[in-house]
């Protein structure tokens, strides 16, 4: 086997797995590690686990079998990570999360988490739609397209998107259904909650912009205005949702980051020099209306 | 219990049995004695195989009585039957063919390790093998019974219902693929049984097998039971009249005329067909309007040939020709397409499709020959099957029954009329009277002949070799996988079997 | 008991009528629609709207449009004891395949519509044909066979798509998916024509006897001079151009085309389209009007599942209690069992 | 007498002993995976080290026990689809008795394993008594488990009881490496599986239901039972299979296991088993688990692929097994003819 200490200073090797390419935010966070990675010098083992955590795990072990310099990786989920990690610090490999924490006893068995935080995200949904309706207005009733059961975006966005509005009792969330986070599956329930609920839906709070993309043309092909009839929120920044805005279909976009390359390849770099890091490096994500649309609009790269 | 007679071993009292509204059975009585054999004798489709499965627990009866030992018993499952005693040979063969084939004659019943419990394998191959040696079967029962053609899966068949100790042993047709000498094998082990006492029912299409062994004969015609006989006191003549209810000429030899051959052209031609390991290098020639049989004993390969003939296996090396044209054979089709057609010899795999009606298996073959697009049509398929029901007196509720619920001889008329139906060029029969019952036979004998006067090439093998003598115009003997010689029509079976066993005279 | 009250000649005419393979299905699916009208009145309601008919009636035809094309498809292929579980990674080629053709971020195409949907059933074809070739010429497992495409498959139309989403804004290729011909979703008209096609091949020539011989004893096609091994070729094929089909009308449907998620899972719908439409998955038996059923009655499953408005946590439980009980309305066992309970319970009070 | 014929085609003792010509696609599969672990030492450095070995055991053993289980189904000519789903079902139901309620596993670990069995046994009623196809009942059993999974807990449960910490990081040293007790439940598996197929009434019923269900029946072997027993092993090994996954994983999810059933029918299919039923080996099916496991170690230790190239090389690798494997046992077939 080789000596890892000799090779440090000429190529250091990270090992990264994604959890898979579910989504184009999932492409553009993998093409902005790769790229950043290979600007900084820095020697990139990919492994994509389609999704599954088992896969991960798998992985993280083999990049131990192959003693990389550093292990980074977005986990599926928050938790069963912990015996993979002990192995890793035994193996004195370091371990960088990227997107969202996991669940351990011990929090030295990473050294920091890049992300952004879908709590949050969901807040920053629920709190545009406070500001966007007028004070005083009526009974607002919302459907809500959630992720895929048990994902983790899906759960903490409806639950940071619920903490805001449950404390208004104006704002009712009527009919509340899994789109998968897919185009068809979202205008497929679009389509059956504007059948069961004929216009009576005001808002449409979507967990990823794909349903929400989705559900406008169900909107538009059940005779009604989206973006008027029913005002709609929905999470990521993808470049489909800027155009919707631009077209006036979509009302606000929660901006979610994938670009996180840059600040991966830093991190990476100050453990390899032993500089300490904070425990949470936060991405930065803002959020996006109508107004801002056009002007944002060429400068998105996903 | 009715009489009390103490040998009585199962007695059955007015069995009923029907199938969608069509009485199979109708009110029929049975004893089996100890210590006797009894034979059942009926017509294709008169009813045996279907009581039989009421005696061993396959199909619940829908009326009737039955004793066992003098105990009122109704046997759910073939496991009760073999419970009560009963040990069954079914008339297809029924075992797995994955498994080995000492484990098809002992599965169910293993012998344990003392320890462990698990299976002592040793002793179950010691044990099939023991088994099969009583009939004089050497072959090595680890291999999976797949390897083997139906004759020798009938003796395991067989060899498994003798291997359990029962107080019945019931027998379906159990000779249908075996030749002469497997045969006396077989009689030699029931008449041994029959001396320790056991009760042994048996049924047969051969009279002269029947007469062999049996020592009393229950009738069926119909779903009805004819009557009772003693085997000894049951000439020929009346049984048959028994059997199909008027009188007819049987076995005479002068049934079938083989009138004489003209010299018709040569439509087929193997020279020096060869396949490792199954076939040597072998001639064989076929001219139009003869009937030319193939002797020789299980596993001479018979069979292997004729396959090489029709494309179903290629050969390593030799030349077949077809109306004096070089050919090359990749698949029945392409032979099909040369005007050959064979009827194969294993009904159950090869032959029957058991989903499909009697009306489609019929016209099957004929619309593979003509091609996907030229469609028979609905009713020229019914037509067609109408014919051929009505020529070989097939017994079926309608020609949209499926296939799997005609009784088996039945079934084999089928698959020889979906091949008289393509009206060949040549016809290769492999053993096409399988369990087709006296009258039958003597129909489809005459009707194959009349074929080949007409100019049809015929090639006949048949494990009956007076069968075989009666049609052929010539035979052509096999032994060990190649053609030892040939014998012109007529020349009597001493002749054949001296041919076959030439190698010891 | 109802031999006894009904007049004599009407009872064997609805023996027959009940016996029929595909009553039950059909009797299902009635009974699936009904119950959400129960439920929902609004369900059934059908009106005009925009010069077509709307509701949510047409949806599920719609909607279930995709699935029947690849019930269809995978029917044959089970009849002839195959199993294609690449269907889903095939529709998601020919979408990708499609939307990249015409493609762009304008309304102006890349190629010609009608190149590129040309181009995708093509390689979607091409994809059974790979399939088909597996299973025949190498005697592969047909689950293995096309167990590779299933996994590669969606990899090679990533790889087309650059792992992208492709949106397609070019207008007319939306109406494949959502257009309406004389007030009917046109996909309708797709599967229209399709079974007419279907129709006429099975019971106009011998195919329809071929597969189904080749279904029941494969053995013995062969030796009757069935051309099986081309059959079955061509069946893989035939399949894979439905799923091709649907392909088409999902991302049209959509007007994008996602390469990871279209038509997942999309492989175990069809089989159980094609099992809860009466087809044996041991071969032989097959029923594409079946299958069509089948098909609706998934659909209608999932589109109940919306209309109630269970909450998403509860679809899987709620969707399997629907799958039992349809499976085992259409089971002649257990239905003959619930009869000999009745019975058993009326003789017991008969006696009490 | 008719010796000539018959004496020719037995085979001659000796060679039948020295192999089975029946064992032979488990040898040549075998040799197959070797050939592979080879290829990929030599493309990868660090690759053909012990431990990398031992990981395919200690990372598949989950699916290692499940595809135990359902190489029984599948000889029987059946399937079992839910799988996956009675592996989610059981982490949740675990971490939920262990972290929520507090139960000490080694109470709960036997609720679960009956509760799996039971669940098979039920699908496997289902599937005998009703002539309900194995496909569907399981498919909608899948429904069910997974369903069931997610009503109980949508988030995933970790769980950190002191028993779980230790059963998830001992590792059983073996020289030149360490085996994870999982890893060791599962061979012990695999032999219980070899010793159940070959060695008793029940395993070789299964074999004869797979060759023919009526011939099974009218030799008079336990049909009925046997059908419900093997749905019912089956759920049994899912459920221990969902309990190693505790013991991996160190958290209940109910989207744990996604899809799982279709690698565990990958692997059985791939060691061998036809997928029609009546042949096939459970020794078969662990070199099938260790296979798709190889695969998978190739493509991380390859390390260069984006997403969608995994998939494809996934796909060809599978290929290129699939075909060598193949083309070996055509070859076979021809030379034993
Ligand atoms: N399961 C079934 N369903 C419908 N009809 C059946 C079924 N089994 C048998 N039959 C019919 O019952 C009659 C008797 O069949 P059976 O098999 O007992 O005849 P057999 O005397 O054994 O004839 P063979 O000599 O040809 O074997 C036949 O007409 C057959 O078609
Ligand atoms: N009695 C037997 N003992 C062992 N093997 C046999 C026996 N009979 C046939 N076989 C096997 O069958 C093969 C050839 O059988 P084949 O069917 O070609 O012969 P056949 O002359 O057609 O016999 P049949 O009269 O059964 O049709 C042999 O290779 C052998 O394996
Ligand atoms: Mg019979
Ligand atoms: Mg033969």
């Amino acid at each position: 086997s080789r000596d890892a200490g000799s090779e440090r200073d000429a190529a250091p090797v990270v090992g990264f797995s994604q959890i898979g390419a579910e989504s184009e935010w999932r492409t553009a966070n993998t093409a902005s590690i790769k790229s950043s990675l290979a600007e900084a010098g820095i020697q990139l083992r990919f492994s994509d686990a389609q999704q599954k955590q088992e896969n991960q795990i798998k992985a993280l072990r083999s990049f131990i079998a192959q003693r990389v310099d550093v292990i980074s990786f977005s986990p599926v989920v928050e938790s069963g990570w912990e015996t993979v990690l002990r192995e890793a610090k035994a193996a004195n490999i370091p371990v960088i999360l990227t997107d969202r924490a996991v669940d351990v006893s011990d929090d030295s068995l990473y050294v920091t988490l890049i992300g952004s935080d879908f709590v949050e995200e969901g807040r920053k949904a629920g709190r545009w739609l406070l500001q966007d309706t007028p004070a005083g207005s009526g009974e607002v009733r919302i459907v809500e397209l959630q992720g895929t059961v048990g994902s983790a975006p899906a759960i903490d966005r409806m639950e940071g998107f619920h903490e805001v509005i449950d404390k208004d009792p104006r704002f009712k969330v009527v009919r509340s259904q899994s789109g998968d986070f897919t185009r068809a599956k979202g205008k497929e329930v679009m389509e059956a909650f504007l059948k069961a609920e004929g216009s009576k839906i005001d808002v449409l709070f979507a967990h990823n912009d794909d349903m929400a993309i989705g559900a406008i043309q169900a909107i538009e092909e059940a005779g009604l205005k989206p973006g008027k009839d029913i005002r709609i929120v929905s999470i990521d920044g993808v470049r489909g949702a800027f155009k919707a805005m631009e077209a006036g279909k979509l009302n606000a976009t929660i901006e979610c980051n994938p670009l996180i390359g840059d600040q991966l390849a830093d991190a990476v770099k100050a453990v390899l020099e032993k500089r300490p890091l904070p425990k949470r490096i936060l991405v930065e994500e803002g959020v996006f209306t109508q107004d801002q649309a056009a002007a944002a609009l060429p400068g998105r790269k996903y | 219990m009715a009489s009390g007679d103490a040998d009585i071993v199962l007695q059955a009292r007015g069995l009923c049995k029907s199938f969608a509204g069509i009485a199979a059975l109708e009110d029929v009585d049975l004893i089996l004695r100890a210590g006797e054999v009894h034979a059942l004798m009926g017509q294709n489709g008169a009813g045996k195989s279907t009581l039989i499965k009421l005696l061993t627990g396959v199909m619940r009866p829908d009326s009737g009585e039955m004793w066992v030992g003098g105990q009122a018993v109704s046997p759910s499952s073939p496991a009760q039957a073999q419970h009560l005693g009963i040990s069954t040979v079914y008339q297809e063969v029924n075992l797995c063919p994955n498994l080995s084939v000492a484990e098809n004659i002992v599965g169910g019943r293993y012998p344990r390790r003392r320890w462990t419990g698990a299976i002592d394998w040793n002793a179950v191959n010691a044990h099939a093998r023991d088994v099969l040696a009583g009939l004089h079967l050497d072959i090595d029962p680890k291999r999976p019974l797949s390897d083997f053609p139906v004759a020798v899966q009938q003796m395991v068949a067989i060899a498994r219902a003798l291997s359990v100790s029962a107080k019945l042993l019931i027998l379906d047709e159990p000779t249908s693929s075996l030749d002469e000498r497997e045969v006396q094998e077989l009689f030699a082990v029931i008449r041994r049984l029959r001396e320790q006492g056991m009760a042994i029912l048996f049924v047969t299409h051969f009279l002269d097998q029947m007469y062999a062994v049996s020592d009393r004969v229950t009738v069926l015609r119909n779903g009805r039971r004819v009557g009772e006989y003693s085997a000894t006191a049951l000439p020929h003549g009346p049984l048959v009249a028994a059997m199909v209810g008027r009188e007819i000429a049987v076995g005479g030899r002068d049934a079938v005329q083989p009138a004489a051959v003209g010299e018709g052209a040569t439509v087929l031609e193997a020279h020096a067909l060869e396949r490792r390991g199954q076939i040597a290098p072998t001639d064989l020639s076929l001219r139009a309007g003869e009937v030319l049989g193939l002797g020789g004993l299980l596993g001479s390969g018979r069979t292997e040939l004729v396959r090489l003939m029709f494309g179903l296996d290629r050969a390593d090396a030799g030349t077949l020709r077809i109306r004096q044209r070089d050919v090359t054979l990749k698949s029945p089709a392409d032979a099909i397409a040369q005007g050959l057609a064979l009827c194969p010899e294993e009904r159950k795999t090869e032959g029957i499709v058991a989903d499909l009606s009697v009306r489609e298996n019929i016209a099957l073959a004929l619309q593979a020959k003509l091609g996907l697009r030229r469609f028979l049509g609905r009713s020229e398929q019914e037509a067609l099957a109408r014919r051929y029901v009505q020529l070989l007196e097939i017994k079926t509720a309608s020609i949209e029954t499926p296939l799997a619920l005609l009784s088996g001889g039945n079934q084999q008329k089928v698959v020889l009329a979906r091949w008289l139906a393509t009206e060949p060029a040549v016809l290769i029969l492999d053993e096409p009277t399988r369990g087709i019952d006296v009258a039958a036979k003597q129909e489809i004998m005459g009707h194959i002949l009349r074929l080949a006067r007409k100019g049809m090439a015929v090639l006949f093998i048949s494990a009956e070799m007076d069968e075989l003598v009666r049609i052929s115009d010539r035979i052509a003997v096999m032994r060990d996988r190649r053609k030892v010689g040939e014998l012109t029509g007529g020349c009597g079976e001493a002749a054949v079997y001296d041919l076959i066993a030439g190698a010891d005279a | 008991m109802t031999e006894i009250y009904s007049p004599a000649a009407v009872v064997p005419r609805f023996r027959r009528f009940v016996a029929h393979p595909l009553f039950w299905p059909l009797l299902t699916l009635i009974l699936l629609v009904l119950g959400n009208g129960l439920v929902n009145p609004a369900f059934l309601s059908l009106h005009w709207r925009d010069g077509h008919l709307y509701g949510n009636l047409v949806d599920i035809a719609n909607r279930a449009a995709p699935l029947i094309l690849v019930s269809l498809g995978v029917t044959l292929v089970i009849a002839v004891r195959g199993l294609d579980i690449s269907v889903g990674a095939v529709l998601a080629i020919a979408a990708t395949v499609a939307a990249w053709m015409i493609g762009g971020e304008t309304d102006a195409t890349r190629f010609p519509m009608a190149v590129a949907i040309t181009a995708a059933l093509i390689a979607a074809a091409l994809c059974g044909l790979w399939n088909g070739l597996l299973v025949v010429k190498l005697g592969m497992q047909p689950i293995v066979a096309t167990l590779i495409l299933m996994v590669a498959g969606r990899g090679v139309a990533q790889l087309l798509a650059d792992g992208q989403i492709l949106t397609v804004y070019y207008k007319p290729y939306a109406y494949f998916g959502n257009g309406f011909l004389f007030g009917l979703p046109f996909s309708l008209y797709v599967i229209a024509a399709l079974c007419l096609l279907l129709w006429l091949a099975l019971g106009r020539t011998a195919l329809g006897l071929f597969i189904r011989a080749i279904g029941g004893n494969p053995v013995a096609a062969r030796v009757a001079g069935v051309p099986a091994r081309w059959i079955t070729v061509g069946l893989y094929v035939f399949s894979a151009f439905c799923a091709g089909m649907a392909g088409i009308l999902v991302s049209s449907n959509v007007s994008s085309a996602d390469a990871n998620n279209a038509g997942q899972l999309l492989e175990l719908d069809a089989i159980l389209a094609v099992t809860l439409g009466g087809t044996a998955l041991s071969g032989g038996r097959f029923s594409l009007a079946g299958s069509v059923i089948g098909a609706l009655i998934i659909q209608t499953l999932t589109s109940t599942i919306y209309s109630i408005g269970v909450p998403p946590q509860v679809n899987l439980v709620v969707k399997a209690a629907l799958v039992f009980i349809v499976m085992l309305l259409q089971s002649g066992e257990f239905r003959s069992h619930v009869r000999r309970l009745l019975r058993r319970n009326e003789a017991g009070e008969g006696s009490a | 007498m008719t010796g000539t014929a018959r004496t020719g085609n037995s085979a001659s003792p000796a060679s039948s002993r020295r192999l089975d010509p029946r064992h032979l696609p488990l040898l040549v599969t075998l040799a197959l995976f070797l050939a592979m672990a080879v290829t990929g030492g030599l493309l990868y450095p660090g690759f053909l080290t012990p431990q990398v070995f031992l990981n395919l055991l200690i990372d598949n053993a989950f699916l290692c026990v499940a595809a135990v289980g359902a190489t029984f189904v599948i000889l029987t000519g059946g399937i079992d689809l839910s799988v996956g789903a009675v592996i989610a079902f059981t982490t949740v139901l675990l971490a939920m008795l262990v972290q929520g309620s507090g139960w000490h596993p080694l109470a709960a670990i036997p609720v679960v394993l009956a509760l799996g069995c039971a669940f098979g046994a039920a699908m496997g009623l289902l599937i005998q008594r009703y002539r309900l196809q194995p496909f569907v009942v399981t498919l909608a059993g899948m429904f069910l488990a997974r369903g069931a999974a997610t009503l109980l807990s949508v988030d995933s449960i970790g769980i950190d009881h002191p028993f779980y910490t230790t059963m998830s990081y001992v590792r059983i040293p073996l020289g030149f490496g360490g085996l994870s007790i999982g890893a060791v439940l599962a061979l012990l598996v695999v032999a219980a599986g070899i010793w159940i197929a070959h060695a008793t009434r029940f395993g070789r019923t299964v074999y004869a239901i797979g060759g023919s269900e009526t011939s099974a029946r009218l030799m008079g072997l336990p049909v009925d039972s046997t059908l419900v027993g093997v749905y019912a092993l089956s759920g049994f090994c899912s459920a221990l299979a969902g309990v190693i996954y505790t013991f991996y994983m160190l958290s209940g999810y109910s989207q744990h296991a996604l899809g799982l059933e279709l690698d565990a029918i990958a692997a059985v299919v791939i060691g061998g088993t036809v997928l029609a039923g009546g042949t096939g080996y459970v020794a078969g099916t662990l070199i099938g688990v260790l296979i798709l496991g190889l695969i998978q170690t190739m493509i991380v230790f390859d390390g260069t692929l984006s997403s969608w190239w995994t998939r494809i090389a996934i796909g060809l690798l599978l290929f290129v097994f699939c075909v060598l494997q193949r083309l070996f046992d055509l070859r076979r077939r021809r030379i034993e003819r």
